[in-house]
Formats: structure tokens, sequence, C-alpha cells
């Protein structure tokens, strides 16, 4: 019913909430909640048909569809395990995340405009999950760009909401342009080889749909692949808010929390982890030229697209995490976290791609799911509590667990599974228990294999911190002396039970896990697309290598423990000195003045269009038009005019002069 | 007899005194005098031509610019007639109110 | 023969003189919604006519007009034309409803706005290049007054600099047709005006005009490019676009921008391709093209990036995003042409939206300076709606029109103008970030009490934008009713340059 | 031999006589009737001029019928009759309108017999009675001192002229030993060229060049245009300029067989200096009337392009431009004088009647006259569809083909001056228009009396006309240009 | 012949140069008639007769008495000059 290939309901899963968003625009206003149930109608509905699909195509079917569009561009439908798993996510946590808008958001004047984006937004990256093709994809990407534009800047009365809407855009846009250029050249090169007779496609109109690519790919010139794949990787890079793009993701909290937890969770920052995996066959296929030029410095073998992804990944998640430890807004705190565990994803799809071949994507969707619930539920209750005490600064909450029992507990549950808290050996463990897992022990092997330890020193050091900071936020949100002024009390049922929800499933979602690894590693399989698997046998990994993650869980969390609840440990010296190291984690290492002040201002904007306004204005326009031309003639036609003397004597003796110098000419010309 | 080249010198000495008035003189009366004595330089080109191409048309040439310079004459004494009139001079230099 | 095209153009130019005989408002502009509704009417009538798989001239009708001098009144329209004029009558009916609330002398004032629809119109379907010119210059006029007399402080200035200017680049442009008519009548013996038969001959020409420095055709050629890319308008030959602009009233910058500018486009598709391959040295002249256009793109981008006046920055963005015309149409693939011809329509419907959202703002706040707004979004929720969708369609936001002109001359130009495309994608960060900058700065934030009261725009400003936005969004999703046509006459045209990658620098 | 061919002539002539006579026997007060008979009897006379079929000779071949001369009668014809026309109202007061009359056709009769001219004398004589009818129009107002003083500079350079002209006459007389234009011209052909020819043809150049305003013969013309009365300004503008012209076309081109030399460059320098001058100037003129004088200037400089390339289609060009701009300077003159009267209307005392600041807002206060004005403007800025535009193109377009058939970059830089050149002339139109249309008007509404709207309404019906169904024109000046047999 | 030629020439010269040169205006213009004379003269040596005696007639008769009159007319008080 679902998968039919005429089927109309793969369609709706985007349409659905497409067709909410305009219907809540338009008719929000007269609906009650601003017609907040228009929008979680829809999306329930496309959760029912994804489930609806993945019931009909688990374990090894897909569902593809496809119509031609303008040009020689197609539009496309493409459910693949990969596909359908981040559709179920995505509904199911943007579901939960409407469903908690309706209590968060029910004071807000601007309800109908909030659910028409939120459900758009939702819509966009629907399709990003759905395209069978990179120019679709694309497309959906930049929806979602602008989705978050408009719902960060939702407050749009509020400058810094305006300011940080705007950065977040612009900042994405920078990675979305290497992205399209990674587009161009594929594009090109795709044609090229079609010209040159070596491939060919049923249809001009297919020259873009991920299958097509997979299978280029490998005719593809190797250096050109790796500059598409790194460019891809640009795209996801700012989307996915990777070093050094990561400035816009903490500003982006000036939005609604419900719109932190969307963008931070189900959508947006995913989509970058999504695209990598999407095409993830063509990282593969990169050479590995890297390796062989400086042996000294790259572990050989590894294609030099995944040695990137996974450098840049697992440096992102230590970089960030650092910053986590130190900001005192609790979705900025909770925004480094998401920075870091994306961090985590790439890493995941560098480091396990280059070892483990297809597994990698399991590794890499099955971190990103979990992250999902675990990460949704945070920032809801990070929602509950703002709706609680009217502050985002962690140093005014305190003492809220007595009040609100069910927020602390899930937010416990939820910080405990972002540490990957849980009992090895057992498998027993919160999901991120057992997705973070995978993951260091993924680069453990891959530094086994290479010789590259890095990635793993990242991996292990950045969970330390991860741990650390979240324990830190819950600590001094939920525990001590209440530092606010403000009556707390819990939060309405509608936005507590989503809580719930998410809380079990962040518990308990890791026992998929098998399954979910197993099914997602042969989505390439069913697209026909061959990938290299790892080759032999795992190695054996020692025990302290699996014990590691849980340990470093549970130093942070004792850390925290000393420091932020006994007290063991006075912060506020370190704090409060001008510890320059305390300094730089504080001001974010200069990013937002470095990208935003020096490169997006002075640089940009003072520089060099402001030297061109004066090159256009002034000496275009002005020293050449205006005045060369311009007065010249106007002082030549005042000269010339006091010619005209007025007296008859002058007027004869031009005459005559006129006449000799005639005959001078003539002379002088004619030769005569 | 002298040859036309003579009378072709006399003409032109005749027309650039002419121009040389036109220029230099400031009274309306001697530059239409000037005037007069272009044309008349003219004509003396034009019977010597006559003459010593032994064609009769040159002079009727010259008939004909003789009366004309005189009717030509005859309007620019009047138009300086009629200016005297209205401003009090006929000097040249000082009837410029039309200029730039 | 049909005669659609005549009675198209007939129709407003009889409407603009009974809009000058008008008395009152009410009948000025219902004249000029019904004449050029007619002229709507018959442009859809003409595109259901249309068959987009022909590549050829259709609807072509011929009226001997002065045979000494072999000028034919001959008008049709193909893939280049269809879409523009499809264009036209869309803007100008929407202008008039924008414009309803004219008070300064309306009779004029809508008598203008149909006389440039009968210009352009002209420009558009023209087949005779004497009629062509004539056309090319009568759009002049009515925009000469159009800004002098409903313009601002400056209008004199801009009115007449942007007169002289497009004037000298028209002359420019004329000495070239001069000389391809010459050059078709040595061939022919008989004297002829018809474009095609003139573009055909164009290979024929010999000679050097500045003996091994310039020869005849590369003159011809840089003559006519000059002319249009002059209307375009590109760097350096702009800097009458921004005063204008600024200058003039609302629906004068409307239609400047999205039918005047045009022109040039469409001189470029009409005139520049069929003689690019056969010039002396295309690859040079190619070189130029893309120059010109990647260098309008950034520059465009840089110079809206640094201006204070909301419209100055649309304007500038017309020539960044006409930079794209240029650069498509330099790149001499099927599809990147067809893009620079989206390009063209997209972007025709884009510019009025953001012309007329700096008019209303203007009209409500009394200041376009982006530093003195702020916050108006509180008291104008709908502009700021229509507005938006207007920035983002204008930044290239994909569903909407413009997105799919640039994908298409960013994608196809590649892969013979690489290093060129790659200048040019750099400009769309800044393109988003003057874009959103402004938004942020004049629409969001803190609303600037200095401003007083101000109001939303009215129903019928809204309204022409809001049909704009749709048909944005339309196009955006299914550009095909005008790409295929654009397609499939760009693929003719460029058949005969496709010896020329290889010369390409 | 039918002296039917030189019916128009002989038309005017007797109705000059008719015209005095019948103002010695009418009162003061009825002299208007003049006017109306003066305007049938020019209309008369075009539509003979039209109507008449085949070429002749006349009066020892002194005198030819052929397509050049009837174009140029019908070009000063037009701008008589308009003149006339306008004359009703203008002159409506004046004691001595027969005298104006009388004058204006012998003028006009002038103007035709130098356009029929085949011989140097009666080109001479031609040349003359035009002249000095036009020295006395020009100072017609006898109490303005602006008016005499007008006359008396365009007299005494005039007189200069023709000395020069006659001059240059006798030596081509001396040197070919025949006065009649055909005789010489086949003298030229076989003779080898001597220095008395250059001096012979640069007198001629100075006397032609002082009609046509060619800089630097041109220093009369702003003075006289802006002194003399404005209807008179309109014929001299118009008309009598074309009678240099027509005479530059019968015998300079002869000048360009006989010199043989590149006396082409001269006429190249002369149309440079001339059309740049003229509309330098032209922009920081503050009376309107000069204004025109000084376009009038640039568009001598535009017509003598023709004789730059001398092709067929460059003399057709300059024809026709001449031809259009007898429309247009004639009739945007006579709205200058409506406006005048416009001015003295509103204030009896008021000294310059043509001061641009009196446009303001001419739209609303007089508007066909604002119109009219605005569609000459036009059509001299070169603005398509008007007869200027199409003068413009041909000439424009015998220069251009000229340039690249013979790779000529020289003449392509003269073609591009031009164009400039005509790009800058609309700024100062466009000054003008912008008073008429943007500015507040300064005073009521006025009726503009008939004879005015009759005779530019005239003008702008030519000026469009030409310019929307140029064909009949295009092939008359074509044939026109055949005849010198370029 | 000669010698008549040259008297006739020199005197038609000199008095054409004295009308520009000579201060009163009267004078000028009888030096112009001088002048006229003189050229009749040359005419008749050039065998011009009719001419020779029309422009007797004609400038010296008709013109150089216009001019005079026209410098009686033209007269600013006692003084002759229009300086």
């Amino acid at each position: 019913m679902f998968s039919e290939p005429d089927s109309i309901f793969p369609a709706l899963i985007v349409l659905l909430p497409v067709l909410a968003f305009v219907l809540t625009l338009f008719l929000g206003k007269k609906l009650p909640h601003g017609g907040a149930y228009l929008p979680i109608a829809a999306i329930a509905g496309s959760f029912i048909i994804s489930l609806g699909v993945f019931l009909e195509i688990y374990p090894d079917k897909i569902v593809q569809q496809s119509w031609p569009w303008f040009a020689n561009m197609n539009i496309g439908i493409l459910i693949d395990p990969l596909a359908v798993v981040m559709l179920m996510m995505v509904t199911f946590v943007s579901l939960l995340i409407h469903i908690y808008a309706v209590g968060y958001m029910s004071h807000d004047p601007a309800k109908p405009r909030y659910f028409a984006e939120t459900a758009l937004f939702t819509a966009a990256m629907l399709g990003v999950v759905l395209s069978d093709n990179i120019l679709q994809f694309f497309i959906s990407w930049e929806l979602v760009g602008v989705c978050s534009f408009l719902l960060i800047g939702f407050w749009y009365h509020k400058p810094s909401a305006a300011a940080a809407a705007k950065k977040a855009f612009l900042v994405t846009r920078v990675g979305d342009v290497l992205f399209l250029a990674g587009i161009v050249l594929l594009y090109v090169n795709i044609n090229e080889i079609i010209a040159s007779g070596r491939f060919s496609v049923a249809s001009d109109n297919y020259l873009l749909q991920f299958s097509t690519m997979f299978e280029a790919a490998k005719l593809i010139d190797p250096t050109q692949l790796t500059y598409i794949t790194l460019l891809f990787f640009g795209g996801a890079i700012g989307k996915s808010g990777q070093f050094p793009l990561h400035g816009w993701l903490p500003d982006a909290m000036e939005g609604p929390t419900t719109v932190s937890a969307l963008i931070h969770a189900a959508t947006m920052v995913t989509a970058g982890v999504y695209l990598v995996a999407r095409t993830f066959p063509m990282f593969v296929a990169t050479p590995a030229t890297l390796g062989e030029l400086y042996p000294s410095f790259f572990p050989a073998h590894v294609p030099d697209a995944l040695l990137i992804v996974a450098y840049i990944g697992g440096f992102t998640a230590l970089f960030a995490a650092t910053m986590g430890l130190v900001m005192n807004d609790i979705k900025r705190v909770l925004a480094y976290s998401t920075v870091s565990q994306l961090g985590y994803m790439m890493l995941a799809l560098g480091t396990a791609g280059a070892v483990l071949g297809a597994k990698a994507v399991g590794i890499s969707l099955f971190h990103l799911i979990s992250h999902a619930f675990f990460k949704a539920l945070l920032f809801l209750c990070a929602g509950s509590v703002i709706h609680a005490v009217g502050t985002n600064d962690i140093r005014e909450m305190g003492g809220l667990f007595k009040k609100m029992k069910i927020t602390g507990t899930t937010m416990m549950i939820a910080a405990l599974s972002l540490a990957g808290i849980g009992i090895p050996f057992l498998n027993i463990g919160t999901a991120g228990f057992f997705s973070k897992d995978m993951i260091i022990e993924g680069s453990f092997e891959y530094g086994e294999k290479t010789g590259d330890m890095i990635p793993y020193a990242f991996a292990v050091i950045a969970a330390l911190l991860t741990s650390i900071y979240i324990f830190r936020l819950w600590f001094m949100a939920f525990t001590g002396k209440p530092r606010s002024e403000r009556h707390a009390h819990e939060s309405p049922n509608v936005m507590t039970r989503p809580l719930m929800i998410l809380a079990i499933l962040a518990l308990f979602f890791g026992f998929t896990q098998v399954g979910f690894y197993g099914y997602l590693e042969k989505n390439f399989e069913l697209m026909g697309v061959e990938m290299a698997g790892h080759e032999g046998e795992a190695p054996e990994i020692p025990v302290i290598i699996i014990l590691l993650p849980v340990i470093v869980g549970v130093l942070g969390f004792l850390i925290s423990y000393a420091i932020y609840y006994k007290r063991w440990l006075d912060m506020s010296k370190i704090i409060s000195s001008s510890n320059p190291l305390y300094k730089l984690l504080l001001n974010r290492y200069y990013e937002p003045k470095i990208g935003a002040d020096i490169i997006g201002v002075k640089l940009t904007h003072d520089v060099v269009a402001q030297s061109g306004e004066f090159v256009d204005r002034k000496i275009i326009d002005g020293l050449v038009i205006d005045n060369i031309i311009g007065k010249t003639t106007f002082s030549l036609g005042e000269a010339a005019r006091k010619l005209q003397t007025g007296v008859v004597q002058n007027y004869a003796s031009v005459t005559l002069l006129g006449v000799g110098l005639l005959l001078i000419v003539l002379k002088l010309v004619g030769g005569i | 007899m002298a040859d036309l080249f003579m009378f072709l010198i006399i003409s032109a000495i005749i027309f650039s005194i002419g121009s040389y008035g036109i220029i230099t003189q400031r009274s309306g009366i001697k530059i239409l005098m000037s005037i007069e004595l272009m044309l008349n330089a003219a004509n003396i080109n034009l019977v010597a031509f006559s003459s010593f191409n032994g064609d009769a048309s040159g002079q009727v040439f010259a008939l004909f610019s003789i009366a004309i310079a005189a009717a030509e004459a005859a309007i620019g004494f009047a138009i300086l007639v009629a200016l005297f009139k209205v401003r009090d001079t006929i000097n040249l230099d000082n009837i410029n109110i039309l200029r730039w | 023969m049909t005669a659609y095209i005549s009675l198209m153009i007939a129709i407003p130019l009889i409407g603009a003189i009974l809009a000058f005989l008008t008395k009152t408002r009410q009948q000025a502009r219902a004249v000029a919604l019904v004449s050029s509704g007619i002229s709507l009417l018959i442009s859809i009538i003409m595109l259901s006519r249309f068959d987009s798989s022909l590549a050829g001239i259709q609807l072509d009708e011929i009226h001997s007009w002065i045979p000494s001098l072999g000028i034919t009144l001959s008008f049709g329209v193909d893939g280049i034309g269809m879409p523009l004029v499809l264009l036209s009558c869309i803007v100008i009916p929407l202008t008039v409803i924008f414009a309803w609330g004219e008070t300064k002398e309306p009779n004029k004032f809508y008598g203008l706005i149909l006389l440039e629809l009968v210009g352009v119109l002209g420009v558009f379907t023209s087949l005779d290049f004497f009629v062509f010119y004539i056309f090319w210059e009568i759009v002049l006029i009515p925009m000469y007054f159009l800004i002098s007399i409903w313009g601002g402080p400056r209008k004199d200035y801009a009115a007449i600099k942007f007169f002289i200017y497009t004037h000298i680049a028209s002359l420019v442009m004329l000495l070239a047709i001069f000389a391809l008519y010459f050059n078709a009548w040595q061939i022919t013996r008989t004297p002829d005006f018809n474009m095609f038969h003139l573009l055909k001959n164009y290979s024929l020409l010999d000679g050097w005009l500045i003996t091994n420095v310039i020869s005849i055709k590369d003159a011809i050629f840089i003559g006519l490019l000059f002319g249009f890319i002059v209307k375009m308008p590109a760097v350096p030959f702009h800097t009458w676009l921004p005063d204008a602009h600024v200058e003039a009233p609302t629906a004068g910058s409307v239609i400047l921008a999205a039918l005047l500018l045009k022109m040039g486009g469409y001189g470029l598709f009409r005139v520049i391709l069929p003689l690019l391959p056969f010039s002396d040295s295309p690859g040079k002249m190619i070189t130029l093209m893309a120059i010109i256009g990647v260098l309008s793109i950034l520059y465009g981008t840089f110079l809206a990036l640094a201006q204070r006046d909301l419209k100055k920055m649309v304007a500038y963005s017309s020539i960044s995003h006409m930079g794209y015309v240029t650069l498509g149409a330099a790149a001499l693939v099927p599809l990147s042409v067809s893009g620079a011809m989206f390009q063209q329509f997209s972007h025709g419907l884009i510019t009025c939206v953001l012309f007329m959202s700096c008019g209303v703002i203007q009209h409500s706040a009394g200041t376009r300076i982006i530093g003195d707004l702020g916050g108006i979004a509180k008291y104008m929720p709908k502009l700021t709606f229509v507005m938006l969708a207007g920035f983002l369609a204008s930044l290239g936001l994909p569903g909407m029109s413009g997105f799919i002109a640039e994908l298409l001359v960013l994608l196809n130009s590649y892969a013979n103008l690489p290093t060129f495309v790659i200048l040019a994608l750099f400009g769309i960060v800044f393109t988003a970030g003057y874009h959103l900058w402004a938004m942020q700065r004049a629409v969001f934030g803190t609303f600037n009490e200095k401003l007083g009261h101000i109001h939303d725009g009215a129903n019928y400003e809204i309204a022409s934008m809001a049909v704009l936005v749709l048909l944005i969004i339309f196009f955006g999703l299914y550009p095909n009713p005008v790409l295929n046509m654009m397609t499939t006459t760009a693929t003719p045209l460029v058949r005969d340059a496709a010896g020329l990658v290889g010369v390409i620098v | 031999m039918s002296y039917v061919l030189l019916a128009p002539e002989i038309l005017l002539t007797v109705l000059a006589l008719a015209v005095i006579l019948i103002g010695l026997l009418v009162s003061d007060k009825s002299k208007n009737i003049l006017g109306y008979i003066s305007a049938a009897g020019l209309a008369a006379s075009l539509i003979l001029t039209i109507a008449k079929t085949g070429e002749g000779s006349f009066f020892y071949n002194a005198i030819v019928v052929d397509p050049l001369s009837q174009i140029f009668k019908i070009i000063f014809l037009v701008v008589s009759l308009i003149a006339v026309i306008a004359s009703i109202h203008y002159f409506k007061d004046n004691r001595n309108q027969d005298e104006y009359y009388t004058l204006i056709l012998l003028a006009t009769v002038g103007m035709m017999v130098v356009a029929s001219a085949n011989d140097l004398l009666a080109l001479f004589v031609g040349f003359e009675l035009a002249s000095m009818s036009t020295y006395v129009l020009a100072g017609f107002e006898k109490k303005n001192p602006a008016s005499l003083e007008a006359a008396l500079k365009y007299f005494i350079i005039g007189s200069l002229s023709s000395a020069l002209m006659l001059f240059g006459m006798s030596l081509v007389y001396g040197v070919s030993g025949s006065t009649n234009i055909s005789e010489i011209l086949t003298y030229f052909k076989t003779a080898q060229v001597s220095g008395l020819d250059i001096l012979a043809m640069v007198f001629l150049v100075a006397g032609f060049g002082f009609k046509m305003a060619l800089v630097p013969f041109h220093m009369w013309a702003p003075d006289t245009y802006e002194g003399s009365p404005t209807v008179v300004s309109s014929l001299l503008a118009a008309g009598s300029k074309k009678m240099g012209f027509v005479a530059a076309f019968r015998v300079l081109v002869l000048a360009m067989v006989a010199v043989r030399a590149d006396i082409q460059i001269v006429f190249a320098i002369l149309a440079v200096i001339t059309m740049t001058y003229g509309n330098v100037v032209a922009i920081s003129q503050k009376s309107i009337k000069r204004m025109l004088a000084y376009s009038s200037i640039a568009q001598a400089g535009y017509i003598s392009l023709a004789f730059v390339v001398m092709t067929q289609m460059s003399i057709a060009g300059g024809v026709l431009l001449a031809l259009g701009h007898a429309f247009m300077k004639g009739g945007a003159f006579i709205a200058v004088a409506v406006v005048g009267y416009m001015v003295l209307s509103d204030n009896k005392n008021t000294k310059n009647t043509d001061d641009i600041s009196n446009f303001a807002g001419l739209g609303k206060r007089a508007p066909i006259t604002a119109l009219s004005l605005f569609v000459f403007f036009l059509a001299l800025a070169g603005i398509p569809p008007s007869a200027g535009f199409i003068g413009k193109f041909v000439l424009f377009y015998s220069v251009t083909i000229q340039a690249v058939s013979t790779a000529s970059t020289w003449l392509l830089v003269i073609v591009i001056i031009a164009i400039l050149n005509s790009a800058l002339s609309i700024y100062y139109y466009a000054r003008v228009i912008r008073y008429m249309y943007v500015l507040p008007p300064v005073g009521e509404k006025i009726h503009e009396p008939l004879p005015y709207v009759i005779a530019m309404l005239l003008a702008v019906i030519g000026t469009i006309g030409i310019g929307l169904y140029p064909e009949p024109v295009i092939n008359m000046a074509m044939n026109a240009a055949s005849v010198l047999g370029v | 012949m000669d010698i008549v030629f040259l008297i006739i020439s020199i005197i038609t010269i000199i008095s054409s140069i004295m009308v520009v040169l000579s201060k009163k205006l009267v004078h000028s213009a009888v030096y112009l008639a001088g002048t006229f004379m003189g050229t009749a003269g040359l005419f008749l040596l050039l065998n011009a007769e009719f001419v020779a005696w029309a422009q007797v007639l004609v400038y010296v008769g008709a013109v150089v008495t216009l001019i005079l009159f026209t410098i009686m007319l033209t007269r600013k008080g006692e003084e002759e000059n229009a300086e």
C-alpha cells in the first residue's frame, strides 16, 4: 500500500506538512491554539505513513519514484533504510516537539506563524530525507536553512534574535555555496564521462540521482571526486555546525526553545550528517592520496575525504565540548553539546567508514537518532525550566528538582544518555551508551588498523568533557539553593508527556542496535551500489577500550558532582580571575569576533564593499562621468559662449580667420 | 595693356583693404564702405576675366553685382539709420546687447 | 496570419492616448488597467497558441512600411521573446494595480506606463532591426518622464543621466546595425532590415577597421554588445542605474528593472549569440562577456552590501542578477543560455516585489535609509511577509524562480567557463548577506520610535505583490511553461558555437 | 520649354507685387487679410510644386527644375507657409504688414531661385534677393533695438559673405570661363587643379557657410535668431539656412570634383567643430531662441556630414535632415513665439520673453504648444519616430557604411562624435521639456491663438508624418541626390 | 597704356586705403568715390565701357550719395566722427 511504485503516500510524507503550513499560515488565526493541531495532525500523518512504509519495505526493499522536472532535472523520492529510519525519527521527534509547543507557546500571540513555520521546517527536512537526487536534496536543504532563519528570528523584534537568524543563515550559506559548487562540479564531471562515452544514463533527467552518482563516482577522475566530496562535506560543515562554521549554532538559541529542540535534535543539524551518509559511497571511493603524499602526517590507505571528515568531526567534538564547560546559558551549553555530538557522528563516518565500510553509516545514524531523542529531551527539559524560571542563565537557577520532579528526572535520564552511561558487557545502558560506544570503538579500530590514534583520542577526551558539562548543568540547575526570586512550578501535561516519551526512548532505544546496524549496512547494496566492506576479522578489542567510554562518563559525573554539587572545589576563583584559558573559552575562542565582526563586517562591509562604493560613486560616477565628462562639457560650453562677444567686427574677424584657416588646412592636406 | 595677373593683384589688394576695414573700423558707415570695396574688388575680377576670356557673361555678372551692391548698400544704410534712431549711436562697439 | 502582436501593441497605445485625455484619476486608472489587462489576455492567448517544441519564430506577421530602405513592420515571437512578452504583460497590469492610489497627474502617469508597455512589447517582438531600434528608443521617453515628474529630489540629474547614457549606447548599437545592413546589402543588393537576414550575413564580412587592431566584424560585435550591456546594465557601464532607481517613483523603478533591463538581455540572445561564433575572435569576445558578467555579479553584490538606501541596494542587486544573464549567455551551452533567459524572466518578477516593497516602506515610513528604519515588521506584517518572500527569492532560495535560473547558469556554464563560475559562486554568500542584513536592520529588530505612526501597505499594493510572489513560487516549482520554450530556442542558438569550447579562455 | 514648371515662382512674384498693391488700397486695420492672401498663395504654390511633374531648364540653362530643386522648394515653401500663418497673429497689429508679407514672399522666391539655379549668376541673384529681404525682415521691429541689432549684424556678416562668395564666383568664372554650373563641372572634370581653384572653393565655402551657419561662419546666427521677430527667426533658421545647403549641394559637389584633393577633410573638420560647438554652447543658454540657434548650428554640422562622404545616400540623408529640420525648427520657433505672446499677455513690459523660465509649466498653460514643442525637441534630438530621426538615420547610416566599406577609421570617429553630440543635445532639449512638464506653471492657462496652432500643427504633422511614413520623402531625397551624379 | 594702367591702379589703391584710414567719415566717402572712379577706369581699360558707365552711375551717383546722406542723418551734435 505504501511502497507501491505509483503510491502517493511517500509524497504525502512531505506534502502533508506543506499543506499544514499553508493552512496554518492563512487560517491559523481563526483556529484554536493558533491552528496548532493542523501541523500536529499532518506530522502525525507523516509519521504513520513513514511507519507504514518502514513496515512494508523492511528488511530488503526500497521505494523509488521519479518524475521529470525542469530542464534535465528530475524530482523524485527514494526511501531506503537510511531514509526510512530518518523519516521515522524526524516525524516522531518533530511531532513530540509540536505537541510540547502547544503548551510552551501558549502565550505567544504569533502562534499561527510559529506553527506554520515549524510545519514547513519539518516538511523541508523530510524533503531532504526523501530526495532521490542531489539537487532536490539541495533545494530542501536550503529550505531548511530558510526555515531556520525564520524560526531563529521568530521574535524578530529582539535585535539579538534578528542578528542570530541572519548569522545562522549566512554561515550555513557559506557551506551551502560549497555544496552547490560540489553539485556543479559533479554535474560537469558526469556530463563529461557521458560525453566521453564511458557512462550512460537512462535519461537526461536522471543525471543527478543518487544511484547515478554512485555509479559515476567510479568513473570520475579521482581528484575531482575528492573535490566533489569535500565540497559536499563543506555543506555538511555549515549545516551541522562543524568547525570552523560552528558559530551560528549557539547563537541560534535566540529562537523559542522548541525551535532549538527542533533544529538541534530532529532536523537541520542532522541534515549535514545525513548528507555525508547519503553520499557515503562517493566518500569511500575517493583516493587516498594524502597518505601517499605525506606519509609522515597522514595514515595510508584512508580515503582522503573520509580522513578529513574524521579529523574535522573529531576536532569539533572536542573543541565544542571545551566551550560547553564554561557556558552559563542553559541553551548554549546544550548547543555546544550538539556541535560536539555532531562531531562524533562525523568522526564515526570518517573513521569507521575507513575501516568498516558501509557499517559506518549505521554507526553514525544510530548515534544520530539516539542523539535526537536525548537532545530533544534535553532541550524540552531546558524549555520547561526556562518556562518555569523565566531565565536562561543557569547561575540564576538552582534547587529546581524539588519543584519540577518530572523535568528533573527526565533531564537526568537525558544527561545520562548523553554521557553514555551504561554497563558494558551486559549490554545494559542508555541509548547514548550504545551509540557512543560504537563510535569510540570504531575509531579505536581505525587507529589499530592505520596507526592513527588521534581521532580516538579526540573521542575519548570529548566524552569526558561531555560528561562534565552536562552534569554541571544538571547540578547547577536542579540542586543547591534557589537563586531566583521567581516561583517555579512544574509545566503542564502537554509539555511533560512528550518529555516522558522521549525519556523512555532515550533510555531504551539502545537495545535496537543490533537490528539497526544490520538493516542500515545493507542500505547501499539495496541501491545496487557495491561498497568495499571491511576486510578480515575485526581486531580483538581490549577490555580497557570497551570500558573506557563508561569510565570517562562516570568520571565526568564524579567531577561535576564534586565541584557543583558538593562544592568541594570553588570554581569562582578560577572563573573570576582573569584566567586566559577561561576567557578564551568564555569568549568562544573569539569566534564571533573574528567571524562576524572582522570578516563579516569589517572586512566585507567596511573594507571591500565601502571601497567598491567609493570606486563606483566617486571614481566611475563622480570623477569620470560627472566631473570629467559632465563638468568639462559645461565649462567648455561656458568658455565657447564667451567667444560670442556681441561685437560685429569680431564676428567678421572670425569669419575671415576661418577663411584663412581653411586655406591653410587645404594647403596642408591637399598639398596644393 | 597690363596682363590679367595685374588686375587680379589690384583686386586682391582692394579686397584685402576692405577686409581690413571691416575688422578694424568701429563706425557702421565705414564698415559698410569697406564691404563696398570688397564687392568692387570682385567686380574687377569678373570684368577682367570676362575681358581676357573674351566672354561677355562676366560683364553681365558684374552689372548684376553692381546693381545688387547698390541695393544692399541702401538696405544697410537704412538699417543703420533706424538703429541710430533707437540707440543714438552707430558705433558698433556699443551695439552688443545680443551676445553670449 | 494572425495579428495578435500588433493588436497587443496597439491596444496599450490606444489606451495610453485615452489615458492622457481622461480627466479623472478613476478613469485614467481604469483605462490603464483595462488596456494592459487586454494585452495580458492576448499574451496568454499567444502563449496557448505558442508551440514550445518549435524553435523558430511563431505567430509572425508582416506589414510593409518603408520599402526603399527595406524596412517592414514585422513581428513575431520565439522562445526568447515570448517569455518576455508574457513578463511585460504581467508586470504592467500589476504595476497599475500597485500604483492604484497615484494622485499626482494620474492621467499622465498611467498613460506613460502604458507607453512603456508599448515600447517593451515592440522591442521584444520586432523582427526588423529598424523597428526594433525605434521601439528601443521610444521606451526611453516615458521613463524619462516617469522619473522626472514623479521622481525624488535629484530626479533631474537621474532622469537626464538615464536618458543620455542609454541613448549613447543605443546610437552606438545603431552604427553597428548600419554596418550589418550595409553588409547584407552588398551581398544581396536589395535593401533589407530583417533582423535574421542581417545576422545571417554577418559571417560574410571581412576586413579591418584599424589594420591589425580591430576587424570590422569585431567592431560591429562590440558596438552591438555595448548597446546591450549598457541597458542591462553591466559593470562598468552601470552608473546610470542606481541614480535612476533611487529617484524614480516605484512604478518607474519596477518597469525599469523588470522590463527595461531585460531589453539588454534580450539583445544578447537575439543578436549577440547568433553573431558570436562568427566574430573574428570569439574566444576573446566570450571572455569579455564572461568577465563583464562575473564582474557585474560580484561588483553589484558588494556595492549592494555597501548601500544605506534600501532602494539603491535593490538597484545594485539588479546589476548583480543581470550579471548571470551575461555569464549564462557567454557560456554557450543550451541549458546555460536558457538559464540566462530564465533569469531574465525570473528577475523581472522578483525585482518587482523588491522595488514595490521599497515603495511601500518609503510611503509609509517616509524614508528608505536602512539605518533610519527598524522593526517596521511590527506595524507592517503583510508587507513584511511579501517583502521577505521577495528578498528570499532574490537571494536565490530554492523553490523560487531565481534559484532555478541561477542554478542552470552555474551548473551549465562551468564546463566552458570554470573560473568565472567559481568566482560567481563567491557572490552567493554575499548576496544572501546584504539581503538579510537589510531585512534584519530595516524590518526586524526593535521598532524605531522616531518613525512615528506607520501603517501597513494598502491592500491593492500587497495584492499585486502577493500575485508576483505566487508567480515566483509557481515558476520556481514548475518553470516548464517558459523554460521549455527557452531551451528549445537556445539549442539551435548555440549550435554554431559548438566548436568554440576549445578556444574559450 | 514650358514655363508652367516655373508657375510657383511666378505665382509668388506676382503675389508679392499684388500684396504691396493691395496694401496700398486697404485700411491699416484690414491689412490682416494680406496674411491670409499670402498664406493662400504659398499653399497654392506648394501644391503646384508638389503636383508638377517633369523637369526642364530655362533662361539659357540658368534655372533648372529637377528633383533637387523640387524638394528644396518644398522645404522653403513649407517654412514660409508656416511662418506666414504664424505671422498672421504675430504681426496682426502691425501697420506695415503689406511690406512684411511682400518681403517674405520675395525671400521665398529668392530661395526658390537658389534651389533651381544652375548658373552662378542666378545663384547669386537668388541669394541676394533672399538675403536682402531677410535683412529687412530681421529688423522689422523698428522700435526694438534688439531686432535692429540683429538685422545689422546679419547684414554686415551677410554682406561680407556675399563679397566673399562673389569673389569666389569670379575666380571660378575666371578659371573655367563660364558661369554655368554644368559647364563649370565639365571644365573641372578635365582641367588641372590650380591654387586659384582652391582659393575659389574656400571663398565659396565661406559664402555658403554663412547661410548654413557653419562654424566659423556662424557668429551672426545666435544674435540674429535671438533678436529678430520670432517668426522671422523661424524663417531664417528653417528656411534661409537651407538655401546655403542647396547652394552648397549644387556647387560644392562640384568643388569636390574640382579639387579632388581631400576637401572632404575640410568639411569633416567643419562638420565636427560645428556640431560640437553648437551643442556644447547650447547647453549653457538661458534664452530658448538662442538655444535653438545653437541647435541649428549643430544640425548644420550634422547635415554637413553629407559633404564628408559625398555619396548619393549621404546627400539624400542631408536633404532629409534639412527637410526634417525645416519642420522641426520652424515649428519650434513658432512655439517660442506663442510663449512670447503668452508672456507678454501676462505682463506687457517683460523683456526676456524667450527666457527658459517662461516655459515653466507650459504643459498646463498652453498644452498644444507644449506638446508640439515636445515633439519638435525630440525630433531635433533624433528620437524616433520623427523626421529628425529619419534624417539622422540615413545620414549616419551613409557615413557608417562608407566607413565600413572603405575601412576608414576617421569616418567612424566622425560618426561617433556625431552620435555623442546627438546624445549631448538631449541634455538641453530635455531641460526645456522638464520646464514644460515637470515644473509648476507660473500663470493661468492661456488661449492659444489659432494661427499659431495651425502653424505648429502643420509642423508637427510634417515632423511625425515623415517619421511614420518616410517612404515618399526618402524616394524624393534619393532622386534629388541622384541629380548631383555622385 | 601701361602707364595709364599704373596711374589708375595707384589712384584706386591709395583711395581705397584712405577710405579705411581717414578719420572723418566724409573724407572716407570722398575717397570711396575715388576708388569707384578708379575702378571704372580699370573697366575702361578692359574694354568694358558699359560696365564702367554703370559703375560710375550706380556707385558714384547713388551709393556715395547715399553714404553722405547717412552720415548726415547719423551725425551726433557737432561731431562728425562717429568715434
